[in-house]
C-alpha cells in the first residue's frame, strides 16, 4: 500500500511541476512539441530513478559536510551517460531540440530534490519508486503540455495532424511567450480543480504561492529567510 | 469691486468642488435660537482628557456654571449652557455614531446668568491671566478640531512662535457661519487675535479669507489696523483653511511632516475660536454657544444661527423652516470633512460648524470601481501623497506599505476622493488604515 | 568516528576522490561504448540532408568535397554524388546574407547536368510563420494518412511551394527574380525578402556550378 | 417669512432615507464611463479616417472588435460569477475593442479580430482582476500576441481607396510590380497588397545593402509629397493609425478635457524625433528623416492613446516623462537596428512592465518632508 | 586505457581537491548555528498565523528554543506535536487548554434594525469609523466580513449579516479576537457548548428597541443555574470556569429572548465553501 | 562591436530568462519582494561571471589533454561533472568565506547563494559557452551579462510583483499561475528586441 503510494503521489497528488512548482526550466523550454516533452520526461525519469537508487544506497555513509557535491557527483554521472545514449540512439531531431536542457538535468531542482527529501532517508525500493512515480509524473506533466502547446498551434498531436483543415499555423503557444502562458494557465486549471474537490470535501485550499523554500530543504535558504520572501 | 489692498495667497493641489452652496445661507444674517426646554451637553467636546463631570442630577445649575472640571491640561471646563436642572448623567448619540456621555438639563427658562469673572483689560493685563481666562472659559478650536485653546496658546519655551493666524478660510462649501461672524461682528474676531497675539507674543497677525468674502475682508480691513492685524486674501480652493496649507499659503513656511504649526513659528485659530477668546476676556462669558449653518438643498430656511451647546439638531432643522424634501443625508459638519449622522438626536458641539441636509437625489449611491490609476486624486492632494496607491495597499490590508508611503500624513481632507472618477471611498480607506496602524504601534 | 559525520578534511577529500574517480570510470566505460554508435549517427546526420538532395549514391559524399566561390564571391561547398563509381549529381552548400533576420544556409543538390534537383534550406532565422514558410520542409501528416502505407519514394521529401518551384532549372537562363521583381518565380506574400534571399541563394549555388563545372567535376572524381 | 408660517408649514425629516457614508459627501461629476466614452469621442476623427481611407472593410473590424471584447468580457465574467453589466457598463472594453481595431490592418479575417479580443480581455485584463488592475495595455497586449501567433495576417496591409490620388510615381513603391501592372492596366485584382513606408525601409538594407539604389528607395517614401500624404493618412498601416491629422484632432480632445497628461505624447513623440534625427545626421543612410518617423507606423496613436492608459502608465507627472522617453528611445532603437519594422507596441508594453519601479522611483516628497540636500 | 587513466586521475584529483577545499573551508570559517531552531520549526504547523503573538512559526521556534515560551503556546499545534517539541527539548509543554472563538451577538439582519443605508467599504473596522455603522446595535456584529478575511483558517462565515464561527475550523488563534473593532468575538473552552449571544451593554429596553434577540438582563438564566452564569448590568455571561450548563439547565432557564443558547452546528460541506471563497 | 552584440544579446535578446528559459524557479521563487530580487540579482551576477570564468578554463584547457605520446585524450564526456562540481563548489567556499568575512554582505547575499547551485542558469551559462566555444574573456563577458539580463527580468518581474499582490486576482490564478503569465507578457515584450544583435 505504501509502496504503491510512493509510486503513485508523484504522478498527481505531489505532481512535481503542477504542485511542487519544480524544474521549470525544461517544462517551459521544451514542451513545443509532445515529443519533445517525452523525451524530456524520460530522459529525466532516468536520470531520477538511477540517482534515487544510488543515493539512497550510499547515504548512510557520505559525509554530511560534502552531502551535495556527492549526490551532484551521483547525478551528474547519469545525466552524462543518459546524454551520451541519446547522441548515440535518439532521433538527432529530438537530441538537437533537447539542447543543452539535457545536460541541465542535473540542477533540476526535482532530481536533487528527491535525492534530498526522499531517497537519503529510505531504502532503495522505496527510492526507486518514488523517484519513477516523480519521473513519470514529471513526463506525463511536459506530455500534456507539448500536447496542448502542439495541438492549440497547429491542430496536431505527435506531428500528426488532428485537425486536418487547420491550415494557418497559431503561433502563439509554441513561442518563448506562449510557455509560460500556457503552463501558468495549466496551473490555474489545477489550483481551480483543487479548489472544487476541496469544497467537496470540505477542506481549504490554498493555491501554491511559487516555490516556496521553506518546504524544500535542498539548501537552508527557506531556514535562513525566515520566511521572509 | 474696488481696489483690495492684500495679497492673494495659495498652496499646491487642492480641488474646486463644484456648486459650493454658500450662497444658500451666505446672505442670512445670524439669528440666535430661541431658549429650548431641554439641552443635552455631551461631555467629551474636545480633543484630548474628556471632562470630569462636577455636576449630580437634580442639581440646580444657573448659566455658565461651570457643568464639568478638565480632565487634565489638554483639557477644558464645560458649563451649563442656561439655567436650570440637572437632569440625568446619560448616554446619548454621539457625532460618531456610538453613544457618548452627556447631562440633561432642563431649562427654567429665566437663563439667568452665574456670577461671571470680571472683564479683563487685554491691552494690559498679564498674558498668564488671559491665558487662564481662556482656559477656564472652555474654549477650544471651533474650526473642526476642538484642541484646546489656552494649550494651543502655550507653547514650549523652546518654540519661538512668530506669527498667529486666523483661520478665515472657511473652504469648504456651504459653511457660512465664520463668513457672517467676520462679517457680522469683525470687531470681536480682532480683538480675538489680537488677545492671542498679545498671550503669544508674535511679531505679526494674520487672518487668512478666502476671496469669495469680499464683504468680509472688507469689513475686517476696516478695522484691522486698530488691532495691528493684517488681512490676506485666499485663492478659492479646497482645502485652503487646512492649517498646513493655510500656514504655507500665508508664510511659505512648511510645517514639517509630523509636526505641529508650532514648529513652524506659527499658530492657527478659527476666527469663531478668536470670537470666543474675546467674548471670555472682555464679557468674562464662557464657552456656551456658536454659531453654526444650518443648510442643504433639503432645508426650507438655510440660514446661520447662535446656538447653545446641547441643541439636538432636531431643533435647529426645526428653527431652519423644516426640510423641503426627506433628507438624503444629515451631515454635522461641512460637506467635504462632515460626518453622516444617523439620529437627529445627535446635539451641537463646540466644533459643530455646520449642520447639512442634503436631499436624496444630491446623494448618489456611489458605487465605486477599481482605481484606474488617473492619478487625479495625486494631483489634487494638498499633502503630495499617493491617495489611489495608499488605498490599493489598505484594501489589500498591507498597512504597513501604506505607513511606509506617509499615510500618517494625510489630512482626510478628501480632495482626493471628491475628485476620483472611480469614485472610491479613499477617506474611509484612510481612516481606517490610520486606525490599524496605530493599533499596530500601540502594540509593539 | 562515524563517516556520516566526520569532518576531518582529508577524509572528505577522499571520499569525494572515490566518488569522482567511481564517476569517471563509469563514464569513460560508457564513452567507449557509444563512441562508435555517436560517430555513426553523427555521419548519418549530415549524410541524411545530402541523402535528400541527391539521387540514390553509394559512396561517402561528405567525405568527398570541393570548394568554389559562387559569382558573389561567397563560398559554396560542393559534395558528389557516386554510384557505381559514376558522378550522379551534386550537392552545393552555400549561403545568403539577405534573410530578413540573418543569413540563410541552404543545400542545393544538382543532376548531373547541373539542373536543380532539391533545395533544402539547413539553416535560417526567420519569422515563424513567415519566412519559415518559405524554408521549411515539413511533412504533414494527419490521421487520415497516418495509417496509410506509405508511398513515398526512397529520398522524397516533403513538398514546399516556392522551394519545389526550383527543380529542373538550370542557371544559365535569365537572372533568376521573384514575380514581385518582375521575374517568374512565386513568393510568399508576407516574406518576399526572404523568397527573395532564397531565390537568390539557389540562382548562386546553381551559377557557381555552372562557372566551375570542370573544377568541381574533376576533383570530385569519378570514372566517366 | 413670520414664525407662525414657518410652524403651519413645517416638516420635519424622519430620518428613514438616510445614507451612512464617509465624507467626503460630494463627488466630482466625472465617472469612469464618462472618460473611456470621452476618449472614444476623441477617436471618432481616426475611426473616420479609418473609414475614409479604407472603407466597409474599416467598419467590419471595428464592429467585429468592439463587439468581441465586449462579448469577451460579458462572458469572463459570466463564468466567475461576477456581475456582467456592472463591468460592461464601465465602457473599458468597449474602448479596449476600439483601440484594438484601430492597431489592425483593416484587411484582417475576423478570427483574428476574434482571438485579438480574448487576448486582450482574458489574457491583458480579466486574469489580472479587472479594469485598473492590469500591468500591462490589454490592447497591445493582443496586438503583440496576434503579431507573434498570427504574423502573415498582421503584416499584410491593405492600400488606402485613395492611394491612386498620390503622385503615381511615389504610390508605386508602395505595390508590388504585378499588381501595379494590372492596375495600371486598369484591372481589378481580387486581393490588394501594399506595404507601409516603415517596412519599405525596413527591408530596403536587407536587399539592396547601403547602395545608392537603396537611397533612392528612401527618397522615394521619405519626401515632402509623401509626408504631406502620411500625415493626411493616405498610406498603408493599421486602420487607426494612419491619419496624423485625425490623431491629433484627438490629441487636443483629450488634452482639452485633461484626460492624458500632454507631456507623455510630447515626450514620446519628442524623443523618437530626437534620437532618429541624432542617427539619421550621423549615421546618414541607416535611418530616414525624423518626420517620416513621427508620421509613419503607429507612432502617433501609440504616443496619444496608448501610452497614455492611465491605468498601465505612471502616476505621476515625472513618472510620466519618464515613461515617455523610454518608450521612445525602445522605438528608436527597434525600427531602427531590430528586425521588426515597427517598436511602438514593444516598447509600450516594455516599459508598462517598468511602471511600478517607476511609479516606486518618482515619487512626489509629501509636504513637510524636508529636501535631503540643501 | 589511456582514456581511463586520464579521467580517472582528473576525477580523483579534482574531487580530492574539492573535498579538501571544502572541508578546510568549512573548518577555517566555522560558524555555530543552533539547530533546534529548525528542528522545532519542523514540527511546528507552520501556519504562520501569528496566533502564538510571534511574528510567524520561525520565530516562535526561536523563542521556544530560548525557553522564553513553552512549545504549547502555540494554538494550532497538536497536543502530539506539542509533545514531541517538549520532548526534543526536554522541557514542559505548558500552554492553555483549547479554545475557539465565538461571535457573542445574534443581530443577523432579520433580528437587528438597521437603519440607514450604508455606502462604502465593505469592512467592519471602515464602517465602524463612520457613525457606527448601519446597524442599530452600537454594540452588535457589522457583518462586513473583516473577521472572517483575517481568519487564516477560513473558519468564519458570514451569514445573513453576521458572522459566525465554524467551532471545527476555528483553532483558538485569536486573529478575530483583534480584529473585530467591536470586540465581540470571544476565545471561550473549545467544549462549552452554551454561550450568551450578545454583547451590548446598553440597558434592556434600549437593546429592545433595535434588536430581536438581545440579552435583556432578566437574570432567568442565574437564578437557574446560579454558579454558572454571571449578569453585570443588563448583560449575561456564561461562566466558563464552572462546568458547562447542561441541555436540560438551558431549557429551565427559558431564556425569554433566545440569547443564551447553544452554538450552531454547521455542516462539512457549508465549512468549506465558507473556507474557500 | 562585437562585444557590444554580446552584451546586447545576452541581456535582451535572449534574455536569460524570458527567451532562453533558464533560471526559472529562482525567478519565480525569489520575486516576491523587490528588496529580496535585488539580493539575489548582485548574488547571481556574481557567481555567474566567477563561474564562466571557470568553466571556460576547465573547458579550454582540461577537457582535451594532449599525452607525451602523441595521443590527445578526449575527456568531454566529464564535462557536465566537472562543469557542476567546480560551480558547486565555488558557491560553497564563496558562501562560507562570506559568513565569515563580511557578515553584511552575507545577510545581503549569502542566503541566495545555495538557491543559485540548484539553478539552470548557472550550468546554462557554462554549458552554452562551452557550447559555442568561447574564449575565457568571451565566456566571462557572455556569462557577466547573463547575469545582468537575469538581474533585470527578476527586477521588472518582482516589481511587477509587488503591484499584483494589491490586485484583485481570481482565485484560481493566484501565485504561481499568475506570475508566470506575467512573465509571459513579459517575454512579449522582450521579443521585440529580437535583430538587434
Ligand atoms: C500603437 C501601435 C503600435 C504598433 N506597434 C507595432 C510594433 O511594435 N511592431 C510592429 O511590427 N508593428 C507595430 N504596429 C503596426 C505598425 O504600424 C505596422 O507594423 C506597420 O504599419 C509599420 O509600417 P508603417 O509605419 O509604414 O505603416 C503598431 C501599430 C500601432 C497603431
Ligand atoms: C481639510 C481641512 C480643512 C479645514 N478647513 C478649515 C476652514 O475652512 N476653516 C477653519 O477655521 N478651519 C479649518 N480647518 C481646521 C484647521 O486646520 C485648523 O485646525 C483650525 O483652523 C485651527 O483653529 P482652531 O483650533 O481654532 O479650530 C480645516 C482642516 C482641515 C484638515
Ligand atoms: C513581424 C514581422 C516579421 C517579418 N518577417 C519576415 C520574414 O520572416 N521574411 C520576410 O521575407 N519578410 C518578413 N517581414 C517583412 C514584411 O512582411 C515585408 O513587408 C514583406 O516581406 C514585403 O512585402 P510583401 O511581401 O507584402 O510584398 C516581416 C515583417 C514583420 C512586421
Ligand atoms: C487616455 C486613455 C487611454 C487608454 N488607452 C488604452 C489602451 O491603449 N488600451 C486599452 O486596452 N485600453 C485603454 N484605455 C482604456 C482602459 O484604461 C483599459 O481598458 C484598461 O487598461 C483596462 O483595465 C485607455 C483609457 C484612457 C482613459
Ligand atoms: S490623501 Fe489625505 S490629505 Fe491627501 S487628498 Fe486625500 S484626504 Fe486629503
Ligand atoms: S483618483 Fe481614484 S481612480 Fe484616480 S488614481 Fe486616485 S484613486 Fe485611482
Ligand atoms: S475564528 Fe478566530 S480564533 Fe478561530 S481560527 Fe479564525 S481567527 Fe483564529
Ligand atoms: S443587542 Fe446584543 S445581540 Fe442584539 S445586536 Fe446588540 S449585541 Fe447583538
Ligand atoms: S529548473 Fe531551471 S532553475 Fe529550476
Amino acid at each position: 500500500m505504501s509502496l504503491l503510494k510512493d509510486f503513485t503521489k508523484g504522478l498527481w497528488k505531489e505532481n512535481p511541476v503542477l504542485v511542487l512548482v519544480l524544474g521549470t526550466c525544461p517544462t517551459l523550454a521544451v514542451t513545443s512539441s509532445a515529443t519533445n516533452g517525452l523525451g524530456m520526461g524520460l530522459a529525466t525519469t532516468f536520470v531520477l530513478v538511477c540517482s534515487n537508487v544510488v543515493i539512497s544506497i550510499i547515504a548512510g555513509i557520505v559525509p554530511k559536510k560534502i552531502r551535495i557535491p556527492v549526490y551532484i557527483v551521483v547525478i551528474a554521472t547519469f545525466v552524462t551517460i543518459i546524454d551520451l545514449l541519446m547522441k548515440a540512439y535518439s532521433p538527432p531531431e529530438l537530441y538537437n531540440a533537447l539542447g543543452i536542457f539535457i545536460s541541465l538535468i542535473v540542477v533540476n531542482c526535482i532530481v536533487l530534490g528527491r535525492a534530498e527529501a526522499f531517497a537519503s532517508k529510505n531504502n532503495p525500493v522505496r527510492s526507486f519508486l518514488d523517484g519513477l512515480g516523480m519521473g513519470l509524473g514529471f513526463t506525463l506533466t511536459l506530455t500534456m503540455t507539448g500536447i496542448i502547446r502542439e495541438f492549440l498551434s497547429t491542430g496536431s498531436m505527435f506531428e500528426v495532424k488532428v485537425i486536418t483543415g487547420w491550415t494557418v499555423d497559431f503561433l502563439l503557444p509554441s513561442s518563448a511567450p506562449g510557455a509560460f502562458i500556457i503552463v501558468g494557465v495549466l496551473l490555474a486549471g489545477m489550483n481551480y480543480l483543487n479548489l472544487r474537490r476541496a469544497v467537496k470535501q470540505g477542506k481549504v485550499y490554498v493555491p501554491p504561492q511559487g516555490m516556496d523554500c521553506r518546504h524544500c530543504h535542498i539548501c537552508d535558504f527557506g531556514d535562513k529567510a525566515g520566511g521572509q520572501d | 469691486m474696488d481696489e483690495m489692498d492684500f495679497k492673494v495667497a495659495t498652496f499646491k493641489g487642492g480641488v474646486h468642488p463644484s456648486g459650493d452652496g454658500k450662497d444658500l445661507s451666505s446672505g442670512a444674517a445670524v439669528r440666535t435660537a430661541p431658549l429650548q426646554s431641554e439641552y443635552r451637553v455631551i461631555i467629551p467636546q474636545n480633543i484630548g482628557a474628556p471632562p470630569k463631570v462636577i455636576v449630580t442630577p437634580g442639581q440646580l445649575v444657573k448659566k455658565g456654571e461651570k457643568i464639568a472640571e478638565p480632565g487634565g491640561f489638554v483639557s477644558v471646563p464645560l458649563h451649563a449652557p442656561t439655567s436650570g436642572k440637572v437632569e440625568a448623567l446619560e448616554d446619548v448619540p454621539g457625532p460618531m455614531g456610538v453613544p457618548v456621555p452627556a447631562v440633561r438639563i432642563s431649562a427654567d427658562g429665566e437663563d439667568a446668568w452665574c456670577e461671571l469673572p470680571p472683564p479683563l483689560d487685554w491691552k494690559t493685563a498679564a498674558p498668564d491671566e488671559l491665558k487662564k481666562r481662556i482656559a477656564d472659559s472652555g474654549i477650544v478650536g471651533m474650526g473642526g478640531a476642538a484642541f484646546p485653546t489656552h494649550v494651543k496658546l502655550s507653547p514650549p519655551p523652546d518654540k519661538k512662535i512668530d506669527y498667529l493666524i486666523l483661520n478665515g478660510a472657511e473652504c469648504e462649501p456651504y459653511l457660512t457661519a465664520d463668513h457672517r461672524l467676520m462679517l457680522e461682528d469683525p470687531e470681536a474676531v480682532l480683538a480675538g487675535a489680537a488677545i492671542c497675539g498679545r498671550i503669544l507674543g508674535v511679531k505679526d497677525i494674520y487672518i487668512g479669507v478666502e476671496v469669495n468674502k469680499t464683504d468680509a475682508i472688507q469689513a475686517l480691513l476696516a478695522k484691522a489696523g486698530a488691532y495691528g492685524v493684517q488681512i490676506v486674501g485666499l485663492k478659492v480652493r479646497y482645502p485652503q483653511g487646512a492649517e498646513k496649507q493655510l500656514i504655507y499659503a500665508i508664510t511659505r513656511r512648511k510645517v514639517p511632516a509630523g509636526g505641529l504649526p508650532m514648529d513652524a513659528g506659527c499658530v492657527v485659530q478659527n476666527v469663531g475660536t478668536a470670537a470666543a477668546c474675546a467674548a471670555a476676556v472682555l464679557r468674562g462669558e464662557p464657552l456656551i454657544e456658536r454659531i453654526t449653518t444650518v443648510t442643504g438643498e433639503a432645508i426650507r430656511e438655510p440660514g446661520n444661527w447662535r446656538f447653545r451647546l446641547g441643541t439636538p439638531i432636531r431643533t435647529a432643522i426645526e428653527l431652519a423652516g423644516g426640510v423641503t424634501c426627506e433628507p438624503g443625508k444629515a451631515i454635522l459638519g461641512g460637506p467635504m470633512m462632515g460626518f453622516a449622522q444617523k439620529s437627529f438626536d445627535v446635539t451641537i458641539m463646540k466644533n459643530t460648524s455646520g449642520i447639512l441636509l442634503l436631499p436624496p437625489e444630491m446623494v448618489r449611491q456611489y458605487e465605486s470601481t477599481g482605481c484606474i490609476r488617473c492619478g487625479r486624486c495625486l494631483a489634487a492632494c494638498a499633502m503630495n501623497l499617493n491617495p489611489g496607491a495608499l488605498a490599493t495597499a489598505i484594501e489589500s490590508e498591507k498597512f504597513d506599505i501604506a505607513a511606509h508611503n506617509h499615510l500618517m500624513d494625510c489630512i482626510e481632507c478628501g480632495s482626493c476622493a471628491y475628485i476620483c472618477p472611480a469614485h472610491r471611498p479613499l477617506v474611509q480607506h484612510f481612516r481606517r488604515g490610520k486606525a490599524e496602524i496605530r493599533k499596530r504601534a500601540k502594540k509593539n | 568516528m562515524k563517516l556520516k559525520e566526520t569532518e576531518n578534511t582529508v577524509v572528505l577529500g577522499i571520499f569525494l576522490a572515490v566518488i569522482g574517480l567511481i564517476a569517471a570510470l563509469a563514464l569513460a566505460f560508457i564513452s567507449q561504448l557509444t563512441a562508435a554508435p555517436i560517430a555513426a549517427a553523427e555521419q548519418n546526420a549530415t549524410n541524411q540532408a545530402l541523402q535528400k538532395v541527391l539521387p540514390p549514391f553509394d559512396n561517402q559524399p561528405s567525405a568527398n568535397t570541393i570548394t568554389v566561390k559562387d559569382p558573389d564571391g561567397r563560398e559554396v561547398i560542393f559534395y558528389g554524388a557516386l554510384r557505381d563509381g559514376k558522378l550522379v549529381g551534386f550537392a552545393g552548400k552555400g549561403s545568403n546574407p539577405q534573410g530578413y533576420a540573418g543569413a540563410i544556409e541552404g543545400l542545393v543538390g544538382l543532376e548531373a547536368d547541373g539542373a536543380v534537383r532539391t533545395v533544402l534550406i539547413t539553416r535560417q532565422s526567420e519569422t515563424p510563420g513567415l519566412g519559415t514558410v518559405v524554408c521549411d520542409r515539413k511533412e504533414v501528416k494527419t490521421i487520415f494518412t497516418l495509417f496509410k502505407p506509405s508511398d513515398k519514394k526512397e529520398g522524397a521529401v516533403p513538398a514546399n511551394r516556392i522551394l519545389d518551384q526550383f527543380a529542373g532549372r538550370k542557371a544559365a537562363e535569365t537572372p533568376w527574380r521573384v514575380s514581385k521583381d518582375g521575374g517568374e518565380f512565386e513568393f510568399q506574400t508576407g516574406a518576399t525578402v526572404t523568397s527573395r534571399a532564397v531565390t537568390a541563394l539557389v540562382w548562386s549555388i546553381a551559377r557557381a556550378f555552372e562557372q566551375n563545372r570542370a573544377a568541381v567535376e574533376a576533383a570530385l572524381g569519378g570514372n566517366k | 417669512m413670520s414664525e407662525e408660517t414657518i410652524k403651519s408649514e413645517l416638516q420635519m425629516p424622519k430620518g428613514d432615507e438616510l445614507v451612512l457614508s464617509s465624507s467626503p459627501h460630494v463627488r466630482t461629476k466625472e465617472s469612469v464611463p464618462a472618460i473611456m466614452g470621452k476618449v472614444m469621442l476623441a477617436l471618432v476623427p481616426a475611426v473616420v479616417a479609418g473609414i475614409l481611407f479604407f472603407g466597409m472593410d474599416a467598419v467590419r473590424v471595428i464592429v467585429y472588435c468592439i463587439v468581441f471584447c465586449v462579448g469577451a468580457e460579458a462572458l469572463w465574467c459570466k463564468l466567475a460569477k461576477k456581475p456582467v453589466w456592472g463591468t460592461i457598463r464601465d465602457c473599458s472594453a468597449a474602448l479596449t475593442g476600439l483601440l484594438l481595431a484601430l492597431n489592425l490592418s483593416a484587411g484582417v479575417p475576423f478570427y483574428v479580430c476574434l482571438i485579438g479580443a480574448f487576448l486582450a480581455i482574458w489574457l491583458g485584463k480579466q486574469v489580472y482582476g479587472g479594469l485598473g488592475h492590469n500591468p500591462f495595455n490589454p490592447a497591445l497586449v493582443a496586438r503583440v500576441g496576434l503579431l507573434i501567433a498570427l504574423p502573415a495576417a498582421m503584416t499584410t496591409w491593405m492600400p488606402t481607396t485613395n492611394m491612386g490620388v498620390m503622385n503615381a510615381k511615389y504610390a508605386k513603391g508602395f505595390y508590388n510590380q504585378n499588381e501595379w501592372q494590372q492596375l495600371e492596366a486598369g484591372a481589378e485584382p481580387d486581393a490588394l497588397t501594399c506595404a507601409t513606408p516603415l517596412g519599405i525601409v525596413k527591408t530596403t538594407p536587407k536587399v539592396m545593402g547601403n547602395s545608392p539604389a537603396a537611397q533612392n528607395n528612401y527618397a522615394a517614401v521619405d519626401n515632402p509629397m509623401m509626408l504631406r500624404e502620411y500625415f493626411l493618412g493616405n498610406r498603408g498601416g493599421c486602420l487607426g493609425e494612419t491619419s496624423g491629422l485625425a490623431l491629433l484632432i484627438g490629441a487636443v480632445m483629450l488634452i482639452c478635457w485633461r484626460l492624458i497628461n500632454w507631456r507623455v505624447p510630447l515626450c514620446y513623440v519628442g524623443t523618437v524625433a530626437l534620437f532618429t534625427g541624432i542617427v539619421h545626421y550621423f549615421m546618414p543612410g541607416v535611418t530616414p528623416t525624423p518626420l517620416f518617423h513621427v508620421l509613419t507606423g503607429g507612432l502617433l496613436l501609440g504616443a496619444i492613446f496608448m501610452a497614455t492608459d492611465m491605468v498601465t502608465s505612471p502616476m505621476t507627472c515625472a513618472g510620466c516623462v519618464v515613461f515617455a522617453i523610454g518608450c521612445g528611445v525602445i522605438t528608436s532603437v527597434i525600427r531602427i537596428w531590430g528586425n521588426y519594422p515597427e517598436g511602438v507596441s514593444f516598447s509600450i508594453l516594455f516599459m508598462n512592465a517598468l511602471v511600478p519601479l517607476i511609479d516606486r522611483w518618482c515619487v512626489k516628497r509629501p509636504f513637510g518632508y524636508i529636501r535631503k540636500r540643501g | 586505457m589511456a582514456l581511463f587513466i586520464v579521467a580517472a586521475l582528473a576525477m580523483t584529483v579534482v574531487g580530492l581537491l574539492l573535498g579538501c577545499v571544502i572541508g578546510l573551508f568549512a573548518k577555517i570559517f566555522r560558524v555555530e548555528t543552533d539547530h533546534r531552531i529548525e528542528l522545532v520549526t519542523e514540527l511546528l504547523p507552520n501556519a504562520n498565523c501569528g496566533g502564538c503573538g510571534k511574528a510567524g512559526c520561525a520565530d516562535f521556534a526561536k523563542s521556544v528554543v530560548e525557553g522564553e515560551n513553552p512549545p504549547g503556546k502555540c494554538p494550532v499545534c497538536s497536543r502530539e506535536a506539542v509533545s514531541a517539541i517538549a520532548r526534543a527539548l526536554g522541557i514542559e509543554a505548558g500552554g492553555e487548554f483549547k479554545q475557539v472563538a465565538v461571535v457573542t451577538c445574534s443581530g443577523d439582519f432579520s433580528k437587528m434594525k438597521t437603519e440607514v443605508r450604508y455606502n462604502g467599504v465593505t469592512d467592519c473596522v471602515s464602517a465602524s469609523l463612520i457613525a457606527g455603522g448601519p446597524k442599530g446595535c452600537a454594540y452588535g456584529c457589522l457583518g462586513m466580513s473583516s473577521c472572517s478575511r483575517a481568519c487564516p483558517f477560513g473558519a468564519i462565515e458570514i451569514r445573513n449579516g453576521l458572522a459566525v464561527v465554524h467551532s471545527d475550523l476555528c483553532v483558538g488563534c485569536g486573529k478575530c479576537v483583534a480584529t473585530c473593532p467591536r470586540g465581540l468575538i470571544k476565545l471561550v473552552p473549545a467544549d462549552a457548548p452554551y454561550h450568551v449571544f450578545c454583547n451590548s451593554p446598553e440597558k434592556g429596553p434600549a437593546k429592545k428597541k433595535v434588536c430581536d434577540a438581545p440579552c435583556i438582563g432578566c437574570r432567568k438564566c442565574l437564578k437557574a443555574m446560579p454558579e454558572k452564569m454571571t449578569v453585570t448590568g443588563f448583560l449575561a455571561k456564561v461562566n466558563y470556569s464552572a462546568p458547562a450548563p447542561t441541555a436540560e439547565e438551558i431549557a429551565a432557564a427559558a431564556c425569554p429572548t433566545g440569547c443564551l443558547r447553544a452554538a450552531l452546528p454547521v455542516k462539512e460541506q457549508e465549512v468549506s465553501e465558507v473556507a474557500n471563497g | 562591436m562585437r562585444y557590444l552584440e554580446l552584451t546586447v544579446g545576452a541581456v535582451l535578446v535572449y534574455n536569460f530568462v524570458l527567451s532562453r528559459f533558464l533560471g526559472i524557479c529562482p525567478f519565480l521563487g525569489v520575486s516576491k519582494r523587490l528588496e529580496t530580487a535585488m539580493g539575489m540579482s548582485g548574488a547571481v551576477i556574481f557567481v555567474m561571471t566567477l563561474a564562466s570564468a571557470l568553466t571556460a578554463l576547465i573547458y579550454n584547457y582540461l577537457l582535451v589533454i594532449p599525452l607525451p605520446g602523441g595521443v590527445t585524450v578526449h575527456l568531454e564526456f566529464l564535462q557536465i561533472i566537472l562543469f557542476i562540481l567546480v560551480i558547486a563548489a565555488l558557491v560553497q567556499v564563496v558562501e562560507i568565506m562570506l559568513q565569515k568575512l563580511s557578515p553584511p554582505l552575507y545577510k545581503a547575499l549569502g542566503i541566495y547563494l545555495p538557491l543559485i547551485t540548484t539553478n539552470c542558469a548557472v550550468l546554462g551559462v557554462a554549458a552554452l559557452n562551452a557550447k559555442s566555444g568561447n574564449s575565457v574573456l568571451d565566456a566571462t563577458i557572455f556569462g557577466a551579462f547573463s547575469g545582468v539580463g537575469f538581474a533585470l527580468a527578476l527586477l521588472l518581474f518582482a516589481s511587477l510583483r509587488e503591484r499584483l499582490e494589491l490586485a484583485d486576482i481570481p482565485r484560481p490564478f493566484q501565485g504561481t499561475s499568475i506570475a508566470l503569465i506575467t512573465a509571459g507578457i513579459l517575454a512579449m515584450a522582450f521579443i521585440g528586441f529580437s535583430g538587434l544583435c
